[in-house]
């Protein structure tokens, strides 16, 4: 494993340290891990996310105005723990309650359950929502259903906006639901990521293969294929979207890095992805290129697609202000 | 069984987790995320790490430390302490799961200062109902239950056919270990693995085998008690 | 090699179609490969870079609002030729003359020259600012000087803020020289990368070591050193930068990701890095961590720092519109 | 020598840049970014790609493309428009030192629609001095110069001895192969190998090795003419 760390058990304390020394606009609590907005807005609705550390800039890099008011990253890969959560959500509650945005994962949903329970006993109004926008899951009663992945950021930015505009607690919340009803991804593997406290890579991939159904956490895919040019890659992910969410009317579109892959081979891919929607008679809108919701070192990438309503696209360009993302002040 | 002996099962469980870390966090990386292996030895360190200081002062509401051996606290506050420990370090789907089990297994102690092999058999049963309700697993779903139900399921059974401790719980840790096995052929549909529909065919589930370990440290010390 | 591309011949074409397709404050001529701003601003001095493609965000990623006027993205690692630099110049020509920002490889170097005197035939005057802030070179007579790397950011950004105030040719030109004047830096690999039309892998690296002072091409560095913890390649580079050029006062200070490299490592390389200049007496006043000139899919990171005055400070922070840094709009 | 040999040599040079292709790559990837083999490919093949619509308009003030075999144009004006679309094409550092060094043998060569020898020495030189003014470099600084400037000294002694053409000419490749191999022990102080300091020593330059290859390809399409 070849990693810039000092301890591989310092990773996410080290991160933090480092994060706070980057961004005057953050509060780090690098004991606790809890990262806040250094100002908060009283009256507003609080808006916290928290999950396994590696999926950098998620969620920590979109605390700040129009985002997130507080994010608690836990261990790699590994849900945070309640007591992070209370908390995040008691810093982050302005009298107005808090939406938890939760990636739909057994550990975090256990942790934030637990979380939101003790911020009731402690009068903190809380509305969770769930994240599961990953196609490649069967959401049956023979798993533990969808995955959370890059439409995170898609709910985490136009909550964000909903909340900084005044809107009430039920409100964000349906809003976050809806960004999520009408978000879909499909990611693909062309590497394995090495977890710093496994110190070798999660699993193997030979040179002609790629891992196709790939969620955020170096997990294998739900199945291997061939490697294929950008374009077959793009349309395979692309089906897998259209085929559970028929592409339609205007939408915002995340190509998205998984932590390993250069900008130009995202653009590349982009350019597939447009050309796919616009070969399905819809638009893309809005768009993000980059790594936003990543798996540690993994080379690869995820398409998220939401089909934008007027509403959410006013809420998507509204000003926001964090070290991941930025636009409008 | 008095306190000591839960402390000391605790001591076990952390140095058994360390010794399996390894091939707990290579489980994960199958089928999962390729942490199980060094979210539970933080857990149970942070056990031990917390059971240094001896007795917590007896008006702290925070969930107290396990406390070293010949401490005044009954096993039922020994066990669920370490379990609110459990969920305030772990984190992911086992800190919750296991730290759950210990508290309910506490819970089910009580403030008896003794603890009869009947108690445990209740204890264990109501902590592995626990996880059941939290989880909403059951066997067959490959995850911990699928060890820890038949270890409940066996040590009732040895109980009530009065066989003693030792015995009792040699037979609880080898059902855990046969339920963890045979996860290995199982299609996973809880937890992570699950989302690898028939991928996860064919790998032993990791809170299966670390449930095995737990079980069979509860052996371990009796067999030297 | 393993690729997220169709043809590896047209990668710089795919990744330019991309680019238009995502960002509608571009114009983009993929065929000549210039990258402009949809609108110019007449009467304004134009800022035009180039250079080798797999660098991104670098330059095309810089057009906009605050930044440059055009750009002109060569092959993988090749600059581009006189033509492209001609064709963006010319478009950035809004009467005022425009500004060269060049990167100092013998390549660039010759092709820029060219195109200033084509333009110069054409009634466009052209200053060029040669860009050499990497200490891992001697800057010497036996060498081609040194190179151009992470300042490239700073020159663009700050001599662009001036360009939009309004100033006057020569004095963004002295502006650009006196940020590159200011500015030094030094990379380090984990990993080599891969050129696409060369198929493999640059160089090959042992688990076990580093490659210390490394540029953007790919190329193996000045030294090779056993893998270190971040706290020691972090204290490697800034040694190097701090030998060359005392850290004092009030820096600007990029933590920059070669392409492959996580921000969860950027952040702990960064937070190693400030607290390094705090030893020093100095302070991080302005800071960016992210892969922002980077070399292909290479792992690895470096480090440029710029000795900021006020009026740099405040030209740093006047806002910017493109697609790779955007603040204030 | 008529414009149909300057023509033949430009395909005979597209023909080995392809040929050598990975080889050139290889050299560039020890010392320098991996992409002279893709660089010279690219310009000589787009050189070949503009012979294809035979003779430019005589009109047509952008360079002209390298015509076809029989096209009226002067030999010179087939070597400089070569030189104008390399660099047009190539880009890097390669692209203006050689499309430099064939537009100066090109204007050297004029519009004298037959060239001799003691012609061909002279644009020779005229060339690499051009490259020699462009980049700064001598012989000994490891880059394309030590081979190109032996080959010329070779030819023009050569020409001077009134050695015949092809013979000539297999003096001036061998001159430059020499050359060529002569840069691996040196360290580079031009171009990016000149980076890698020390480093940069038991490697042949790419540049030179390429001009050895363009040198020769003279002398094979004389062997055959
Ligand atoms: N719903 C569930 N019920 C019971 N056990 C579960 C459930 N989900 C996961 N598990 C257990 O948790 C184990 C994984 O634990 P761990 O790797 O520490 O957490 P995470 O999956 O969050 O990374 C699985 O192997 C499985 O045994
Ligand atoms: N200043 C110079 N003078 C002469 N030749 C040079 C000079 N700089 C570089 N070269 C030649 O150019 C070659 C590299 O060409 P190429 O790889 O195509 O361009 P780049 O270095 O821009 O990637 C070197 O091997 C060397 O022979
Ligand atoms: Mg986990
Ligand atoms: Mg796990
Ligand atoms: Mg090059
Ligand atoms: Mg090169």
């Amino acid at each position: 494993m070849k990693k810039l760390l000092n301890d591989p058990g310092d990773a996410v304390a080290d991160a933090l340290a480092g994060l706070a020394a980057a961004h005057p606009g953050l509060r780090v609590d690098v004991a606790e891990r809890v990262v806040y907005r250094a100002t908060m807005t009283p009256g507003k609705v609080g808006l916290v996310s928290g999950g396994g550390s590696g999926h950098e800039p998620l969620h920590a890099g979109f605390v700040g105005y129009g985002m997130l008011d507080a994010a608690c990253p836990g261990e790699v890969f590994t849900s945070p723990v309640p007591d992070q959560i209370v908390q995040a959500t008691t810093a982050g509650h302005g009298g107005a309650g808090v939406v938890h945005i939760v990636k739909n994962y057994t550990g975090d949903v256990l942790n934030f359950e637990l979380a939101a329970e003790l911020c009731a006993e402690e009068g903190v109004e809380v509305a969770s929502v769930l994240v599961d926008d990953d196609v490649a899951v069967q959401d049956s009663l023979y798993t533990a259903g969808r995955r959370g992945t890059g439409a995170t950021l898609f709910v985490e930015k136009i909550a964000g906006a909903l909340a900084e505009a005044g809107a009430p607690l039920a409100e964000v919340a349906a809003t976050a639901q809806l960004v999520n009803g009408r978000s879909r991804s499909f990611g693909v593997a062309l590497s394995s990521c090495t977890v710093p406290s496994a110190g070798k890579a999660t699993f193997a991939l030979p040179a002609d293969q790629v891992e196709l159904g790939i969620g955020i956490h170096g997990e294998p895919g739900r199945s291997r294929a061939g490697m294929g040019t950008a374009r077959e890659l793009a349309g395979l992910a692309m089906d897998a979207v259209h085929g559970d969410l028929p592409l339609e009317g205007d939408l915002l579109v995340l190509v998205n890095g998984m932590g390993g892959t250069p900008l130009l081979e995202l653009y590349v891919i982009f350019a597939e992805v447009e050309a796919y929607i616009r070969g399905k008679g819809a638009r893309v809108s809005r768009s993000l290129v980059g790594s936003y919701v990543t798996s540690l070192d993994m080379q690869g990438f995820s398409v998220s697609v939401c089909r934008l309503t007027d509403e959410l696209e006013r809420l998507w360009d509204a000003p926001v202000e964090t070290p991941g993302l930025r636009w409008g002040r | 069984m008095d306190a000591a002996f839960f402390t000391a099962w605790l001591a076990e469980c952390a140095a058994v987790v360390a010794a399996h870390r390894d091939r707990l966090t290579e489980l994960d990386a199958a089928i999962g995320d390729a942490d199980h292996g060094a979210n539970l030895t933080r857990g149970f360190t942070a056990i031990q790490e917390a059971a240094v200081p001896a007795r917590a002062p007896a008006d702290d509401p925070t969930p107290t430390p396990a406390p070293t051996s010949g401490s005044p606290l009954p096993p039922g506050k020994v066990v669920s302490a370490a379990g609110s420990l459990l969920i305030r370090k772990v984190g992911g789907a086992s800190g919750p799961l296991y730290g759950t089990a210990l508290r309910s297994m506490g819970q089910a102690l009580g403030d008896a200062p003794q603890v009869s092999p009947a108690d445990l058999a209740t204890a264990l049963e109501a902590g592995v109902v626990a996880v059941e309700r939290l989880g909403k697993a059951a066997v067959g779903d490959k995850t911990m239950i699928d060890a820890l139900r038949p270890a409940a399921a066996a040590l009732a059974l040895a109980v009530q056919d009065g066989v003693k401790l030792e015995e009792a719980l040699d037979r609880a840790a080898a059902a855990a270990e046969a339920g963890a096995r045979a996860t290995a052929p199982l299609r996973a549909r809880k937890g992570r693995a699950s989302y690898l529909g028939e991928r996860s065919e064919g790998h032993e589930d990791p809170g299966a085998a670390s449930a095995a370990l737990l079980v069979r440290a509860l052996h371990t010390v009796a067999a030297r008690w």
